[in-house]
Formats: structure tokens, C-alpha cells, sequence
């Protein structure tokens, strides 16, 4: 009852903050200036007609670097908490997969992955980027996993994948304060021409190698979610 | 002109997204809500065409792109999971 | 319009709060953090939004003179963009912690974790 | 041009009312696989059309328009036949009006053969 | 016409919501949160964030929803 | 035919990334070409699904015939279930039928069923060798025969110079 009771409390307490911030909310009708700043000198300075992926990338490349740590974390305490400790034999008959799946996920693999590749590297152009290719790369394995429910993926390709791409994404980085204006700057390459694929400096470079961490990563948590289906509780 | 007959097909659209959703609530088994998500799905793809239409951006067809071609494998995770075989 | 996008946003969090209080078993209370998650991006998206705003990417409809009247606030954008991946990353520790917790003590009820309790 | 247009809305429509008749069949039909027939079909149609409209009123993402008709029409009709396939397994009441199930018996006499040759 | 789109979407997003959070059995929890997601990434769309409608879409539709479905089926299993 | 298969699936995803790049400027044809050929390699060296796939100018012509057959019967049929559903007695008559086909070749068969699948009115349930359990809507006919000859020859006829 008293349970109950502070649980309403706290709703309606968060409702009340809510309507009050909803009484101040008023139509904005210009940019922050920070913003004005992107949108104005973005193109100029970096080179990328998509603002968000400039933001993303180059003004707030720290932030990608830690979440791109975050992912990683979460990637190998999923792993340890997963372990597999007594292998259990399959001893249950699972039903054995339609033919229809079996074929539909050999065309259409390929056909994900390179949708997962165009998406990271036209990430300055079109919208898209590293985070949202990479989910399709792991949406690539979840296709695999569905038509083959005991199809393993390789650990060691995925661990040596997830490290290159990780340390070349530091290293990118760090030529950038070599050769450029600081950390992760994307003018170590030059900048090209505005709207075509190689251009905006190191931005296509660094997306890929955050695409490719991305989809590693949740490939990883992935196969550890699926490897502890055979264990017995 | 053009743009008044698309403002009702996207009327329409709406309306069979709201009749879907009358399906998932009065769903006599699980089976019944997949198949009222799945039409959902289907719906909301060309309801993302008209938007891109709408706006007057056609780059929003990436995303339909990617709803086209992903959005089936929740229906086919949920079909694995009923017979038992995930 | 975003008035009502702000409502949606609003409501969202209230109903995944409440579910995270009020409900015992751990699924759904991670069900309620999800819904919790999205209510959040609605809310930080919608605050970025200006009326009359096209999305920010300079194509030949923006063009490249005069843009910062024309496009919505990318920055708001850009953190939910990163927040969402992290929000199932958070969404798949904490199913491999209810798993875990699952295999101890054969139960999914949140009341039957009592041993620290103080 | 504005006749263009105009055809391409035209064609937007005829595909949104085919959606519409698919959401009614989802309500109206007695059970489930009578529901995937008249739902999941008639709405890939449906979108089919939409999509083709809005390729025809803006000619130059026609390339882009044509991969995700081509992608909906691959992978629409094997999740359709995965739900069939489970509800079939998991023996989902079918309607009263069904005249004829063949795969039952199909699958009973495989059931039958498992056993025998494991006794 | 974008008013009425956003009316609709966050009506069916408020209700699956509460669906979510009431329905006794938990794989329709699971899947009222995936038409959630869905509605969510179309209204990205309209709030003109393409990125985050994408990345919405990407995720919810695929890996959120197998990671769920993953540990209910060893809930079951077990049981 | 592995050779075969992997370069009709290579070409495949170079014409995938030209379409969805929308343009033909050199430096696409670069990209597409170098990742086309990495996934093709990695992803479909082993997996021999074009391999049944017939390429001389007879079988490419009854691919066209093969498509506007299938639109055809797509309209026809979705005409067909719009009037069930909206006329008030709902006149249906479900039920489960078997067929059998001569297809050999996978993805002959997949586009088979996927076929059957999308005209309204039937429904792929099961597929097994060269029989398919198929959900009809109106099941007219006595045998497996009657049946056969209603819904699968008038793709298979297409299908089998295509596919072999």
C-alpha cells in the first residue's frame, strides 16, 4: 500500500516538473549560436555537407571515442558474465530449418553488408554513418544465426577485426594532432571536392574504422546471447 | 493538384495503420499481433515515402531503404522463438 | 507539432517510470528502461527542432549560402544518434545480468533478491 | 509535367487502397493464415504502388525506388512463410470453414515413422 | 497533413506504451515495444533528424528485438 | 561453377552500389568495384547459389516473359482477394493443399514459392524435396494433379528454362 503510494508520489511529482517545463516551452525560431556557428562555417571548415556527421566526427570526435569505449566495456562484461562454464551436448530436436530461409539468407547477406558498407562510407553525403552501419553489419549475422541456429561465429576474426579498427581509429586521432589542429582534426587527408565520396578529408577513414568497431562489437554480445542457449540453466 | 490526391493517400495509410493496431489489441493469439506488425511495418515504409515527398527531400528514401530490407527479420526472430528453434 | 511530439516524449517516460516502480519482474522493468530511452531521444530531438526546419544535410534543396535559417539544430541530433546505441548496450547488460540472476536463484521476481537488502 | 505528377499521385493512391483493403481483410478474415493471405499480400501490392508513384513524380531516385521494390519482394514472402510455417508447428486453431488440411496428415506420419524407428 | 501524421503516430505509440507495461505475458511486452520503436523512428523522420530515424530503425527493428527474444527463450527453456 | 557463382554474385553488388550511389562518376565505380569484390569474396565463395543459372539469349528472354507473367497474375489475384474481403458474405473456402514441382535448383525454387506466395490466395506453408504444402483460399479441384496444374505450372513452364 505505502509502496504504491510512493510510487504515484514520484510519477506525479515528475508530471508536475513536465508541466511546468511545458508552460516555458516556447516555439524556437532561430538557431543556438553554437549551432549558427556549425551550419554557417561547417561546410567551410570541414568539409562534409552532412552537419550531423561533421558534429559527430570532427567538433565532438572525443564524445564518439567514449562511446566507442562504453560499447567496448559493455561488449567484453556481456562476454565474461556469458561464459560458457559446462558445455552442454544438444540433446533436444530442434526443427530443422525451411529451405526457403536457407536460400533467401545466401542472397541476401551479401546484399546487407554491402548496404552496411555504403551506409558508413557515403556517412558525410547521404544520411547514415559508423553507428548505423554497424548495427546493419551485426543485422547481417542475426540473418546468418537465423537460418543456421548453431552457425558459430568466429571469435578470433572478431576480436583481430574490433582491435585493427580500434587502434587505427586512435591513430587517425593522433596523426591528427601530428599533422593537423588537434585531436581526431580530419585534415590529415585533404579536403576534395564538396559532395563526392572521397572528400572531407578523414572522415569516410575514420567512419569506417567506427563502422567496423560498431558492428564487431555487437556481433560479439550477440554470439555470447546465442552461445548460452545450448547450457543447460 | 498532385499534391492534394497524395495528402489523401496518405489519409489512408494512416487509417490502415490504426486498423492494424485494432488487430494487435483484439488478437486471439500471438500470431495474430505479428501479423498486425508486420502489415505496420509494410505501411509505415510507404508512409516514409510520402513524408520524403512531403518535405521535399528525397534523401529520405535511405531510410526506407533500410526498413525495407531489415524490418522482416523481427517477424522472422518471432517466428523462430514460436516453434521453439531460436 | 512539437507540441505534441513534447506530450508523446513526456508521456513515454512517465509510463516507463512507472512500470520500472511498480512491476516485479525484472523483463519488464527492463521493458519499462526501453521505453524510458525512447521518450528521452523523443524529447531531445523534438527540443532541437525549429519550425519550419528541413534536416542538415547540404544538398542541392539547402545549397551551401544562407543555411543557418533554413535547417533544424543538428546538434541535439548528433547526441541522440550516439545515446541510442548505448541504450542497447545498457538494454543487453542488463538482460545478461537478469540471465544471471535467473540461473541463481530459478526466479524472476525482484523480490526474492532480498540478501543485500538493508 | 504536371500531368506526370499527377499520374504518379494517382498510382500513390491505387497502392494506398490497396493497403486499406489489406488492414480490412486482417479485420474481417475468420483465422490466422486466412489473415497472413489477406494482410501481408494485398499490402505488399499496396506499398508496391506507393512506392512507383512517388519513383515516377521524382524521376531521378528511380534507381533507389527500383532496389527497394526488388527488396520487398524478396524478403516479404519468406517472412510471411516463416509465420505460416510456426503457426502451422505450433498448431494454431484453425477456422471452421477449413475444408481440406493436408500437411497434418503429412506431418502425423512423420511423427508415427520418428517413433517406430526409435522404439 | 504532417499534424494529423504526428496526431496518429504518438496516439498508437502512448497506447502500445501502456500495453507494454500492463500485458501479463512478455513476448507481447516485447513486441508492442518493437511497434514503439517503429512509430518513433517515423516520427524522427518528421521532426527532420533522418540519422536518428535510421539508427532508430537499424536497432529496433533487429538486435533489440533478438537480444530479448534470446533470453526468453532460456527463461522458458528452464522452466 | 564455383567461378561462375562468384562472378555473377560480384557483378550483382556492383550493380546494387551503382544504384544506390545514383551516379556514375569514377571514383564510385572504384569504391563499388573494391567493396563488391571484398564481400563477394568473403561472404560468397563458398555458397554456389547462381550456379544453376542459365545465361544463354533463350533463357534471358523468358526472364522477361517470367516478369510480366508474374504482374500479370499479381493483379489479377489481388483483385480477386480485395473482392472477398469487401463483399459481406465473405466468400472463402480455406484449406490445405499438396503439389508437387520439378524444380531442381534452389533458388529456382525459393523464386517459386516466393511467387506463390505473393499472388493473394496462396500461401507457402511448407516445402519439403519437391513437395509444397500450400494454404489455399479457395480450394477448388479434387487431387494433387487438379491442384498442380491451378497454381504451379503456370510459373513452372518459365522457371524451368530459366533454372534447368
Amino acid at each position: 500500500m505505502i509502496r504504491n503510494f510512493f510510487i504515484i508520489a514520484i510519477v506525479a511529482g515528475l508530471a508536475a516538473i513536465f508541466v511546468t517545463l511545458f508552460w516555458n516551452f516556447g516555439d524556437s525560431t532561430t538557431l543556438t549560436p553554437l549551432a549558427t556557428h556549425y551550419a554557417d562555417k561547417g561546410a567551410a571548415e570541414v568539409g562534409a555537407p552532412n552537419l550531423v556527421t561533421s558534429i559527430v566526427v570532427t567538433y565532438r570526435g572525443f564524445d564518439t571515442l567514449g562511446e566507442v569505449t562504453i560499447l567496448f566495456l559493455v561488449a567484453s562484461i556481456v562476454s565474461f558474465f556469458l561464459k560458457r562454464e559446462k558445455l552442454q551436448k544438444d540433446i533436444e530436436l530442434k526443427r530443422e530449418t525451411s529451405e526457403i530461409i536457407l536460400t533467401a539468407s545466401k542472397l541476401l547477406v551479401p546484399i546487407v553488408m554491402v548496404l552496411g558498407v555504403y551506409v558508413f562510407i557515403n556517412g558525410h553525403l547521404t544520411p547514415g554513418g559508423g553507428f548505423q552501419g554497424g548495427a546493419i553489419i551485426a543485422t547481417a549475422f542475426v540473418l546468418l544465426l537465423m537460418a543456421n541456429p548453431d552457425f558459430k561465429i568466429n571469435h578470433r576474426i572478431i576480436s583481430i577485426v574490433e582491435s585493427v579498427s580500434g587502434i587505427s581509429f586512435v591513430l587517425v586521432g593522433v596523426f591528427g594532432i601530428l599533422l593537423a589542429g588537434g585531436f581526431l582534426d580530419n585534415k590529415v587527408l585533404p579536403l576534395g571536392t564538396f559532395g563526392k565520396i572521397f572528400s572531407a578529408g578523414a572522415i569516410p577513414l575514420i567512419y569506417s574504422f567506427v563502422g567496423l568497431k560498431v558492428g564487431s562489437e555487437l556481433s560479439n554480445i550477440l554470439s555470447n546471447f546465442q552461445g548460452i542457449q545450448k547450457e543447460e540453466m | 493538384m498532385a499534391n492534394i490526391i497524395l495528402q489523401i493517400a496518405g489519409g489512408i495509410m494512416l487509417l490502415s495503420i490504426v486498423l492494424s493496431t485494432f488487430r494487435f489489441f483484439k488478437a486471439g493469439s500471438l500470431v495474430d499481433r505479428v501479423v498486425a506488425f508486420d502489415v505496420m511495418t509494410v505501411a509505415s515504409i510507404s508512409l516514409i515515402a510520402l513524408i520524403s515527398h512531403f518535405a521535399g527531400r528525397t534523401i529520405y528514401i535511405d531510410v526506407a531503404i533500410i526498413y525495407g530490407l531489415l524490418s522482416f527479420l523481427g517477424v522472422i526472430i518471432i517466428a523462430r522463438y514460436l516453434e521453439k528453434s531460436l | 507539432m512539437e507540441i505534441i511530439a513534447l506530450i508523446t516524449g513526456f508521456s513515454l517516460i512517465l509510463i516507463g517510470l512507472y512500470g520500472i516502480l511498480s512491476k516485479r519482474n525484472i523483463i519488464k522493468i527492463i521493458v519499462g528502461f526501453s521505453l524510458f530511452d525512447t521518450g528521452l531521444h523523443v524529447l531531445i530531438v523534438t527540443v532541437g527542432y525549429i519550425k519550419g526546419g528541413t534536416a542538415p544535410i547540404l544538398d542541392s534543396v539547402v545549397g551551401t549560402t544562407d543555411v543557418a535559417s533554413k535547417i533544424v539544430d543538428p546538434v541535439p541530433q548528433a547526441l541522440v544518434l550516439t545515446a541510442i546505441v548505448i541504450g542497447l548496450g545498457v538494454t543487453a547488460l542488463m538482460l545478461a545480468y537478469a540471465l544471471k540472476m535467473y540461473q541463481a536463484k530459478k526466479s524472476l521476481d525482484i523480490s526474492d533478491f532480498k540478501d543485500m537488502k538493508w | 509535367m504536371e500531368i506526370i505528377k499527377i499520374i504518379g499521385a494517382l498510382i500513390t493512391l491505387l497502392g494506398s487502397v490497396f493497403l486499406l483493403l489489406g488492414s480490412i481483410g486482417l479485420i474481417r478474415m475468420p483465422d490466422v493464415f486466412t489473415r497472413i493471405q489477406t494482410g501481408t499480400k494485398a499490402s505488399t501490392l499496396g506499398t508496391l504502388l506507393s512506392l512507383l508513384g512517388i519513383g515516377i513524380i521524382y524521376f531521378d531516385i528511380a534507381g533507389k525506388i527500383f532496389l527497394l521494390i526488388v527488396f520487398i519482394l524478396i524478403t516479404n514472402p519468406v517472412s510471411s512463410h516463416m509465420l505460416a510455417r510456426a503457426a502451422h508447428y505450433i498448431g494454431v486453431k484453425k477456422a471452421d470453414v477449413t475444408v481440406v488440411d493436408e500437411l497434418e496428415d503429412f506431418e502425423n506420419e512423420k511423427l508415427n515413422n520418428k517413433t517406430k524407428i526409435s522404439e | 497533413m504532417n499534424l494529423i501524421i504526428i496526431i496518429v503516430l504518438s496516439l498508437i505509440m502512448v497506447v502500445m506504451a501502456v500495453t507494454a507495461i500492463i500485458h501479463k505475458k512478455l513476448a507481447v511486452a516485447v513486441i508492442a515495444t518493437g511497434v514503439v520503436s517503429l512509430m518513433a523512428s517515423v516520427m524522427y523522420l518528421l521532426m527532420a533528424a533522418p540519422d536518428v530515424a535510421m539508427t532508430e530503425a537499424a536497432i529496433g527493428s533487429g538486435l533489440s528485438t533478438i537480444i530479448f527474444f534470446y533470453v526468453l527463450n532460456k527463461i522458458r527453456k528452464a522452466k | 561453377m564455383k567461378i561462375k557463382s562468384l562472378i555473377i554474385s560480384i557483378i550483382t553488388l556492383f550493380v546494387i552500389w551503382v544504384l544506390l550511389n545514383m551516379k556514375l562518376s569514377t571514383e564510385v565505380l572504384i569504391s563499388g568495384a573494391v567493396v563488391s569484390v571484398l564481400v563477394g569474396l568473403i561472404f560468397c565463395y563458398t555458397c554456389g547459389i547462381f550456379d544453376d543459372l542459365k545465361l544463354n539469349p533463350k533463357a534471358i528472354g523468358y526472364w522477361f516473359l517470367y516478369i510480366f507473367v508474374f504482374i500479370g497474375e499479381l493483379v489479377k489475384s489481388n483483385f480477386d482477394v480485395a473482392r472477398r474481403v469487401v463483399s459481406p458474405k465473405l466468400p472463402i473456402n480455406p484449406g490445405f493443399v499438396e503439389v508437387k514441382t520439378k524444380l531442381k535448383s534452389k533458388l529456382g525454387r525459393m523464386i517459386l514459392t516466393n511467387s506463390i506466395t505473393l499472388t493473394p490466395g496462396t500461401l507457402t506453408v511448407e516445402l519439403k524435396d519437391d513437395t509444397i504444402f500450400i494454404h489455399w483460399i479457395d480450394v477448388k479441384g479434387e487431387n494433387m494433379e487438379e491442384h498442380t496444374n491451378a497454381i504451379v505450372s503456370k510459373f513452372e513452364k518459365y522457371l524451368e528454362v530459366i533454372y534447368g
